[in-house]
């Protein structure tokens, strides 16, 4: 039997990663996005599981709209990633530190 | 231990595998990969969470448009591969036990305290799909409104930001069409007596509009 | 006849859309900004003359109260009044805001319709603090006032104006932060912000100490007391003359003002048993800063010091009460230190506004504040040295000057307390006598020191008026001081009557 | 199944500015660049306009309507009115600053407008999900701003800061939603605090669990330390007319975010998160004033502040009383005016080339142009807390509401630091008043037209308010207590 | 009555004012003679005054004039009590001012600050009959205040000498030390008795007797002797006692007129009068009486002995001075007030004499003061020669002339006292007789006999850096020729001669009649006049009386001494003074006083201040807590803004490290 746990487990650990991730990587901007990618991945599987364990679809609804937005976040991260190449020449996430203090 | 659970497992494990490849990988377009190789996995695990809608569309809509797009980028720019993953392992360990601490409070929380029964599978008579349009387009009403504001949104701002007009652009700008007018069309040009003089790129080109236009951008 | 004139409005808006006016019409304009500044001030002090006329003496009512609703979310009001403790606090303000303005007349160049409107804005402001009868109304004042007088000296100051100017305002500013907590707290526990209802407020010792401690941190800034008191001489330094005059005239008055009408009122079971510590300090203030004034070397400096140490003696007069209490076990000499404190603001009011003002003629012609500059100034300006020793025997509290009255009767009221209070307040007769007069000797005196002084001329028909105001003053109180005692006795008794009953 | 086509009344101010967003979209598509006064005047039409619906439909009684996700009650209105106002304020100051710098493009307005949709949404908002979209609809809309100056490198830098924080902040509040949903079995705000009142103990400690990581949402929207790290920089990097946009309207939206988030929806839960933001309160004042001091470009120092200012907003919302949220509320709203009279300063003494945006540009300005340096003044010391600028009321109020809820401590602690931070903003007043203008910048500033004419507004209005603070006072009152 | 009296006060006032602040409109005449007119007016009344209340019946006048204020039930008032005492007191103020007045005109005559100088003397008048005639302490202190204040004008009237503005100075701060005890001493009164009024306090005199304060845990004071005592340290300053005397010697930096009037006459002999006013209260306080006693002694024979070895005209008559304001105090001290006071009058009138007669001698050597330039003056100075012989032999005690009567007295009261320190004192005073002949007669000598010296002048010029407008400039005009002064000076030297002289007659009734008993007050037990009162047979009776006693003989031995080394072997002194070097020394140094104050009080308290003002005021004040937090603070922020790295996993992480935060305090 999968359990809630197993499903929010999986979830917690799947967030972890692409947190970590985030602060660990400081090299390709891009990595970041796909993170964020699977940070939004994550919380889908914990809507998920709830909406599956609660016999309720607001959950799957919600995930819908999330995986909405996370499109859309994606288009416009890919955007300013984009600008960023062409004002930069580089998406080196260690370079990003013109404004500080 | 149940079919379901070792698929779960199975699935879990590509996931989770494929989660920490994708951010332990130097080239990216392994990195959008692995994070392919993820949403599928996931795609599964939502299957038998009787969300099988969500499950498609995560693979047809994720994998089949965003991550194509990510890939798209990725190779669109031109990034030196050598230099991008210099340094990571200085701050590895920091980085490790902060994600560990993390992974341990929430699992700690949810193994201790989360548990609910597991309910009744569905029939084969229950259609996520219908269930699902069936309140999307009632009581969802309107936040698929502003979903679609959203993605609207986001079009705008990935046109604004990116797409640039090149000199060579033959594109039509609908402004300017409609700002045409009756004078603007036949420029009487008094012109002196011809000079040795370098043409300048776009200059004479005949189709220029009268107000100017921001080609220089 | 004016009792039903919204007399206090009147004061407090007068001046201050009055200096709007000044700033609209002689932004281009110096004359036409003196004259009309001229002209709102003296409006202002004319229309403040029925406060002291129809004051009604031998109640200790609020009188001439106004009242109107101004923030209903949090029960505050507009509300003014004034008593036998304001409203001789308010003629000084109008008073000596029409010498502020003359004095600027000319010495005043750079900016002049500014200089103007911040000094009406000012006034104002500062009337406002004075009638205001609910304690937001009354802090809003208080604080805004900072502001005017922040650009004043920041704008006209001397060299090292923004400094001290910013130190001037930073300490007013902590010191009165803790005090807004401290009636945030008394209105969630009385669900009003008229002081008088915090008067009547129970309260327990423990929060009444910090109660006390809150008032203390703001008002012995303003005063100041000792430690705080550094801000002081900074500012006066820097400031314009006319800076200095309202700074040291009204704005010091405004601590011991909120001693009075906050402090003891309100927390006098923590005000009997911090009293020692209040006594400890203003006799700190006495003797320390007495001795710290003989050796500067700024006249100005001096002269801030002085005011610190004068002001020492307007707090002890008030905090003497407890201990007489304690002492003697009856509240007899409680409102003659009180009413010496009193008496002791005002005229500090006149004399050390005049002592500022001597100083801003000197300015005026040499451009130095250092005592060494000069030296033999009765020489070439005899009239001017008349009346700076005039003053500066008024600083040492010589009697038959208003300095005299208030010390007088504070340290009367010191032997109730203590041998040892009173023997340490006396010692001012030595200490203030000895820098107000190595002052004079040093400036006044001796022959001509330098071409600069033999440059001088004496004072012109304009500083003549100013002196000769203040003197008067300076004179009459000294003489008669019963007038003013008549305005503020049957308040002060019924303060005394107050703080005589415990809260606890 | 039954359903019910639902009212639409109440949301009509959305369906307004949703309709003229999308009509001039189109309408700009069609205008050539010289023409862009043309979308600047129908977005500013469009405000004024959702301005007279909202105004038209107000009134004292709770509407729920679209199944319950969207709410229509007084605090929605005044908050809703104080977002029109501010953003069009916003709108007037940025149009010449992008002018000069031939970025004076409609996609500014019309992003402009979708994020004030998206505020409206959020105000509104009465379903995790409603919330979570609205904030998405502000917040990529904000993405898209910051970045929106293309060929400016620090803009775009500070926009992949922003965004990938944004992002990381949205997961978190996600993961936060989901818990509480999956603790409570709803996304309804109403349900979700129907259920914290009946849930038994057991599911306290998931439902705390779920609650910090919306809290931290929260405080990442609104700029709370730590969570403030994008805050600087993004006011730093984000040109002008865009940072103003940021630092003004979406704060009036977070804050109903947070009111409909924490309080209608987790407000059972207070003594939890009362915990979580005194900490962050601290943090905040503590931080933000501090730093601000060290700081020598202007809009940073701006953004610290707006840092420290959070921290006295939390504690109207902590001290979990109605009184404290009307103070809060009360902040929030007069820090949106005060911020907007602040930075539209810089834009107004911004030229092209020359960004205005360091603290010594401001030097001499009393010199330069005596009104506007006065208005400066005004909105300096309102920042300050000094009477009689209104900024002093919002002090005021929500230090009465720590004191009332018996954090006498923490209020003494704000207003130490608020000396520190008095500090930083006299400097400016200071450099403005006493100093001599920099170096070939000794010319008059020329107040120019509509600009100027609303900067006074603004200024004068931050006194009035101070003066006569009754009135917006009893509004905010009004909102939350009715 | 009270028209009169008020007259009395207000006359030299409106004199003072009219000179003062509109000298320059009413002129150099103007002002002598509306000042002299106002003086005079009082004079006049004040021996109508005195005639009413001495043969009259008008009875002891306590009237309030208005009430100054009212606080906490005490009423501070100003009035008038006019009895025997005042009446005298008002004759010799008035009297000796205006001859003061009269004299001045010629004195002055050059002087530019002319105007300013009447008015000074004029409120000096009015100051000095407020003093008197107070029936309350307030306005007692005012006056004795008053007094100083116009002292230190006058001190310091030619504002230009250094030295004229540091000794103004000097003694108005000296004097400010006596008013600081006097003034506690008023508060200990009205701490008891609740009132300010004399016959109020008076009437709590027995009472307050038992009444003690405790100063400190364990120590308990009489409130009376405190209360005296302090009122005697102000008695102190103004009559220049050990120590607070430093200030007299010094005060001759003003115009001698002042010198005269002030300075001997009147105000130093005010802290006698406040005694003797205050005789009911310190009756009762035999510690105080005790201390008045030796305190008085002290002065007198030891500033005397200074005298001795001073070569300035001036400032030997000023430690005369200083010895007979001593002979005063210890006749208070030994309860014969009315003693003292008589010695007062005496004195007021022969060392009003004897400084006229010396700067009679200064304007005869163009404002030089030095001895020993002077010499065989006689000849040229008849009058001022005669009266000054009247002067001297009424100081030291001639029989038949008034300091004879007054001195003897207060001697044989002494000697009949039994307060503690009586014997002590009564040594000292006998000796201090001794050394008064001597001083006084080698200045005597040494000015208007013996060879002329005149042309040593210019060595002992005063070098005051400056030139003075007062005087005429002679200086570098060849050997000075004196001559006698004006009529305007030699007719005040004539008119107060003539007192020196008979003053002393009036012993009968003033010290052993009933003159005093409405004003003075003394225990049956300690009154020592009384004693000797039942010995007075007359003015003959007690001056062939005195001739018996050993006062008469010292004054002769004295006399003859200096006649001896100054007369018959004047290089003596000398020699003496080369053997006797140590003494010498240490009367020149005037016993180390005015160094002692100026390295330890003026210079300690500059040293003080400065030290406070760096370490307390600028290190620890301003230095550590105020610019020290602003520095740190500043400090603090430079450093934490470096958390905000610019890198955006370093903000990622801080957030994560927050929600953890977060999580481990609110969950876990």
């Amino acid at each position: 039997m999968i359990t809630l746990e197993h499903y929010l487990v999986l979830a917690a650990l799947l967030f972890s990663i692409s947190v970590a991730g985030i602060f660990l990587n400081r090299k390709n901007v891009i990595v970041l996005l796909m993170c964020i990618e699977l940070m939004m991945l994550a919380v889908n599987i914990n809507f998920i599981a709830f909406s599956f364990f609660l016999q309720d679809l607001a959950g799957q609804v919600f995930v819908f709209f999330i995986l909405t937005v996370a499109a859309a976040e994606a288009a416009i991260g890919l955007a300013i990633l984009v600008l960023l190449f062409r004002n930069r020449g580089t998406i080196n996430v260690q370079d990003m530190d013109a404004m500080k203090g | 231990m149940t079919f379901e659970l070792v698929l779960f497992y199975l699935f879990g494990a590509i996931l989770l595998g494929g989660a920490l490849a994708m951010i332990s990988v130097r080239n990216p377009v392994h990195a959008a990969l692995f994070l392919v190789l993820c949403f599928v996995a996931a795609a599964a695990l939502w299957l038998l969470a009787e969300a099988e809608f969500l499950g498609i569309v995560l693979v047809l809509v994720y994998v089949g448009a965003v991550m194509v797009l990510f890939l798209f980028v990725v190779m669109m720019l031109d990034i030196n591969l050598a230099t991008l993953r210099e340094g990571f392992t200085e701050y590895l360990p920091v980085g490790i036990v902060v994600a560990l601490a993390m992974a341990t409070v929430l699992v700690l929380v949810i193994t201790r305290y989360i548990t609910m029964d597991v309910p009744e599978r569905a029939g084969p008579e229950y259609a996520n799909t219908e269930a699902l349009g069936a309140i999307l387009y009632t009581e969802y009403v309107y936040p698929f409104e502003i979903a679609a504001v959203i993605l609207l949104v986001a079009i705008i701002a990935a046109i604004s930001l990116t797409m640039r007009k090149r000199p060579d652009n033959k594109s039509i700008d609908p402004g300017k069409q409609m700002a045409v007018s009756r004078e603007g069309r036949v420029r009487m040009v008094s012109m002196p007596s011809e000079k040795k003089k370098a043409p300048r790129r776009g200059e004479g080109s005949g189709t220029r509009s009268p107000d100017g236009d921001d080609e220089s951008k | 006849m004016f009792a039903d004139w919204p007399i206090l409005s009147l004061l407090i808006w007068l001046p201050i859309l009055g200096g709007f006016l000044v700033l609209a019409a002689g932004r281009d304009a110096p004359h036409v900004a003196r004259r009309l500044g001229l002209a709102v001030a003296v409006a202002t002090f004319v229309a403040s003359l029925p406060l002291w006329f129809t004051f009604e003496r031998g109640t200790a009512d609020m009188q001439f109260q106004e009242l109107a609703s101004w923030i209903p979310a949090f029960n505050v009001n507009y509300h003014l009044g004034v008593d036998g403790i304001s409203m001789p606090l308010i003629l000084l303000t109008t008073l000596i805001t029409v010498v502020v303005i003359v004095a600027a007349w000319e010495s005043v160049k750079d900016r002049i319709a500014y200089y103007m409107a911040a000094m009406l804005v000012m006034e104002g402001l500062m009337i406002g603090m004075f009638a205001a009868m609910d304690a937001v109304l009354f802090y809003v004042f208080f604080e805004a006032m900072l502001i005017p007088m922040f650009l004043v000296i920041g704008i006209w100051g001397g060299p090292r104006r923004v400094y001290a100017t910013l130190k001037f305002f930073l300490y007013t500013f902590l010191g009165s932060v803790f005090m807004l907590v401290a009636l945030i707290w008394m209105y969630i526990q009385s669900g009003s912000f008229l002081i008088q209802d915090f008067h009547a407020l129970q309260i327990g010792l423990t929060a009444q100490i910090l109660i006390f401690l809150a008032f203390f941190m703001a008002f012995a800034v303003k005063i100041p007391m000792f430690p705080v008191h550094t801000w002081l001489p900074d500012a006066h330094v820097e400031a314009p003359t006319g800076g200095s005059v309202i700074l040291a005239a009204i704005m010091l008055k405004i601590g011991g003002y909120g001693f009075l009408r906050f402090s003891l009122p309100i927390t006098p079971d923590a005000s009997a048993v911090l009293d020692t510590m209040m006594i400890v300090l203003s006799l700190i203030a006495i003797v320390y800063i007495g001795v710290v004034a003989l050796i500067q070397s700024d006249m100005k400096k001096l002269i801030a010091y002085s005011s610190i140490a004068h002001m020492g003696f307007v707090t002890l007069g008030f905090f003497l009460a407890f201990y007489i209490y304690s002492n003697t076990g009856d509240w007899e000499g409680a409102s003659l230190g009180i009413a010496g404190g009193m008496v002791q603001m005002i005229s500090h009011g006149f004399i050390s506004a005049a002592m500022f003002l001597a100083v801003g003629v000197l300015y005026d012609r040499l451009h130095s504040r250092q005592i060494a500059d000069y030296g033999g100034v009765v020489n070439t300006m005899p009239w001017f040295a008349a009346f700076f020793v005039l003053f500066a025997m008024a600083n040492t509290g010589l009697p038959g000057t208003s300095g005299f009255v208030g010390e007088f009767m504070v340290i009367l009221a010191a032997f109730k307390a203590d041998f040892w209070i009173a023997f340490l307040a006396a010692t001012t007769l030595i200490l203030a006598a000895g820098y107000t007069l190595w002052l004079v000797k040093r400036v006044i005196f001796g022959a001509v020191a330098n071409e600069n002084v033999a440059g001088l001329s004496d004072m012109n028909r304009r500083e003549f008026f100013l002196m000769g105001v203040l003197a008067f003053f300076t004179l009459l109180l000294g003489v008669w001081p019963a007038p003013l005692l008549d305005v503020m006795n049957a308040t002060i008794d019924h303060l005394v009557a107050h703080i005589a009953q415990s809260k606890l | 199944m039954n359903f019910e086509i639902p009212n639409f009344l109440p949301a009509v101010p959305e369906m307004f500015v949703l309709g003229m967003a999308c009509l001039i979209l189109v309408i700009d598509a069609f205008l050539p660049d010289s023409r862009r006064d043309v979308t600047y005047g129908l977005v500013q039409a469009t405000l004024v306009g959702a301005a007279g619906l909202t105004l038209w439909l107000m009134g004292p009684e709770t509407i729920l309507t679209f199944s319950d996700t969207f709410v229509k009650d007084p605090m929605a209105d005044i908050l809703k009115l104080a977002v029109y106002v501010t953003s069009f304020l916003v709108f007037l100051y940025s149009r010449p600053y992008l002018m000069e710098r031939g970025i004076h493009k409609g996609e500014f307005y019309i992003l402009g407008l979708f994020a004030v949709l998206g505020m409206m949404i959020m105000i509104s908002g009465h379903n995790l999900l409603t919330l979570y979209l609205g904030l998405e609809l502000l917040s990529l809309s904000s993405y898209a701003l910051v970045a929106f100056w293309r060929d400016n490198s620090r803009a775009t830098e500070a926009a992949m800061k922003y965004f990938v924080l944004g992002a990381l902040a949205s997961g978190l509040l996600l993961y936060g939603m989901s818990m509480i949903y999956g603790m409570t079995g709803s996304l309804d705000i109403a349900v979700i605090a129907a259920e914290l009142v009946a849930a038994d103990e057991s599911l306290n400690i998931p439902l705390v669990f779920g609650l910090v990581f919306l809290v931290v949402a929260v405080a990442f929207k609104l700029g709370a330390v730590p969570f403030h790290m994008w805050v600087p920089d993004v006011y730093d990097g984000a040109p002008t007319a865009v940072t103003l946009f940021i630092a003004t309207a979406p704060k009036i939206a977070a804050f109903a975010f947070l009111m409909r988030l924490l309080v209608e929806g987790m407000g059972p839960m207070h003594a939890d998160w009362q915990g979580m933001l005194i900490i962050l309160a601290v943090l905040s004042l503590a931080v933000g004033n501090v730093i601000a001091i060290a700081q020598t470009s202007i809009k940073r120092m701006l953004a610290y502040s707006t840092i420290a200012h959070i921290g006295f907003l939390f504690m109207g919302i902590l001290a979990g009383t109605d009184s404290g949220y009307a103070s809060a509320m009360f902040y929030v709203i007069v820090y949106a005016i005060t911020a907007a009279g602040g930075f539209g300063m810089i834009v107004f003494l911004s030229r092209k080339g020359f960004e205005a945006d360091q603290i010594d540009d401001f030097k001499g300005l009393a010199k330069r142009n005596p009104w506007f340096a006065f208005i400066m003044l005004l909105l300096l010391f309102s920042m300050a807390g000094v009477p009689p600028t209104v900024g002093f009321y919002a002090k005021l109020a929500v230090i009465q509401a720590a004191v009332g809820a018996d954090l006498v401590w923490l209020a003494i602690v704000a207003v130490i630091f608020s000396i520190i931070g008095a500090f930083y903003y006299l400097r400016v007043v200071k450099m403005m008043f006493f100093d001599d203008p920099q170096e070939g910048a000794e010319e008059p500033v020329q107040p120019s037209g509509a600009l100027a004419t609303a900067l006074s507004i603004n200024g004068l209005a931050v006194l009035l308010l101070g003066i006569f603070p009754g009135l917006l006072l009893s509004l905010t009152h009004y909102a939350i207590i009715g | 009555m009270d028209t009169i009296y008020l007259l009395i006060v207000l006359a030299p006032l409106f004199g003072a004012i009219a000179a003062g602040l509109f000298g320059r409109q009413i002129g150099r005449t103007g002002a002598h003679t509306v000042t002299i007119l106002g003086v005079a007016v009082s004079f006049i009344l004040s021996v109508v005054v005195f005639w009413a209340h001495v043969f009259g019946d008008a009875g002891v006048y306590n009237e309030t004039l208005y009430t100054w204020m009212v606080s906490d039930g005490i009423h501070f008032e100003v009035g008038f009590l006019v009895d025997n005492l005042t009446a005298m007191m008002m004759l010799v103020v008035t009297f000796v001012s205006l001859m003061v007045h009269i004299y001045t005109i010629g004195y002055m005559k050059d002087d530019p600050g002319y105007q300013r100088f009447f008015a000074y003397i004029s409120l000096f008048t009015f100051s000095m009959l407020m003093l008197v005639m107070a029936n309350n302490f307030m306005q007692l202190f005012f006056g004795w205040e008053a007094v100083g204040l116009v002292s230190y004008l006058l001190i310091g009237f030619w504002y230009k000498r250094p030295t004229a503005t540091y000794a103004n100075m000097k003694a108005f701060i000296v004097n400010r030390v006596g008013d600081f005890g006097f003034l506690i001493g008023i508060a200990a009164l009205v701490f008891y008795a609740g009132s300010l009024n004399y016959t109020e306090v008076f009437a709590e005199a027995e009472s307050m007797r038992d009444a003690t304060i405790t100063i400190w845990p364990g120590w308990t004071f009489g409130l009376l002797d405190l209360a005296l005592i302090f009122l005697f340290i102000g008695a102190m300053g103004k009559s220049a006692q050990v120590p607070l005397h430093v200030w007299l010697p010094d005060s001759m930096e003003g115009p001698t007129p002042i010198s005269a009037l002030i300075h001997a006459a009147t105000m130093v002999t005010a802290g006698i009068f406040m005694v003797a006013r205050m005789s009911p209260l310190y009756e009762f306080s035999v510690a105080a009486l005790s201390f008045i006693l030796i305190i008085g002694a002290i002065t007198a024979f030891f500033m005397g002995l200074i005298g001795l070895v001073q070569n300035d005209i001036k400032r030997v008559v000023a430690y005369s001075t200083l010895s007979q304001l001593g002979y005063m105090t210890v006749a208070l001290g030994a309860s014969a007030y009315a003693a003292g006071l008589f010695h007062l009058m005496t004195h007021a009138f022969f060392k009003a004499l004897l400084f006229l007669a010396a700067g009679s001698v200064i304007i005869a050597m163009h404002h030089l003061q030095d001895m020993r330039a002077m010499g065989g003056l006689r000849r040229h100075m008849p009058i001022t020669y005669v009266t000054a012989l009247i002067g001297s032999l009424a100081l030291i005690g001639f029989p038949f002339f008034s300091g004879f009567f007054s001195k003897d007295a207060i001697i044989e009261a002494v000697g009949y006292s039994q307060i503690p320190g009586a014997t002590f004192a009564y040594w000292l005073v006998l000796a201090g007789v001794f050394v008064t002949a001597l001083y006084t007669f080698r200045m005597f000598f040494m000015v208007f006999h013996g060879e002329e010296r005149y042309d040593q002048a210019y060595k002992y010029m005063p070098d005051h850096g400056d030139d003075h407008d007062h005087d005429d400039d002679h200086h570098d005009h060849g050997p000075l020729q004196p001559k006698e002064s004006p009529w305007v000076v030699t007719v005040p030297l004539i008119l107060l001669a003539i007192p020196s002289v008979v003053a002393g007659y009036f012993i009968g009734p003033m010290l052993f009649g009933d003159f005093f008993a409405n004003s003075l007050f003394v225990l049956p037990e300690q009154d020592v006049l009384a004693t000797k009162g039942e010995t007075y047979t007359g003015v003959i009776g007690f001056v062939l009386h005195g001739l018996m006693l050993p006062a008469f003989w010292l004054a002769m031995a004295g006399l003859a001494t200096a006649w001896y080394l100054y007369m018959k072997r004047p290089e003596l002194p000398a020699v003496i003074a080369e053997r006797l070097k140590l003494g010498v020394r240490i009367l020149e140094d005037k016993y180390g006083f005015d160094r002692f104050n100026d390295w330890f009080f003026a210079g300690g308290t500059v040293r003080l201040g400065r030290a406070l003002w760096r370490y307390g005021d600028a290190l620890i004040i301003d230095g550590l807590l105020v610019n020290g937090t602003a520095r740190s603070i500043g400090w603090i922020s430079t450093r934490i803004r470096h958390m905000q790295s610019g890198f955006l996993y370093h903000y990622a992480f801080v957030m994560i490290i927050g929600l953890l935060v977060l999580m481990f305090a609110f969950v876990i």
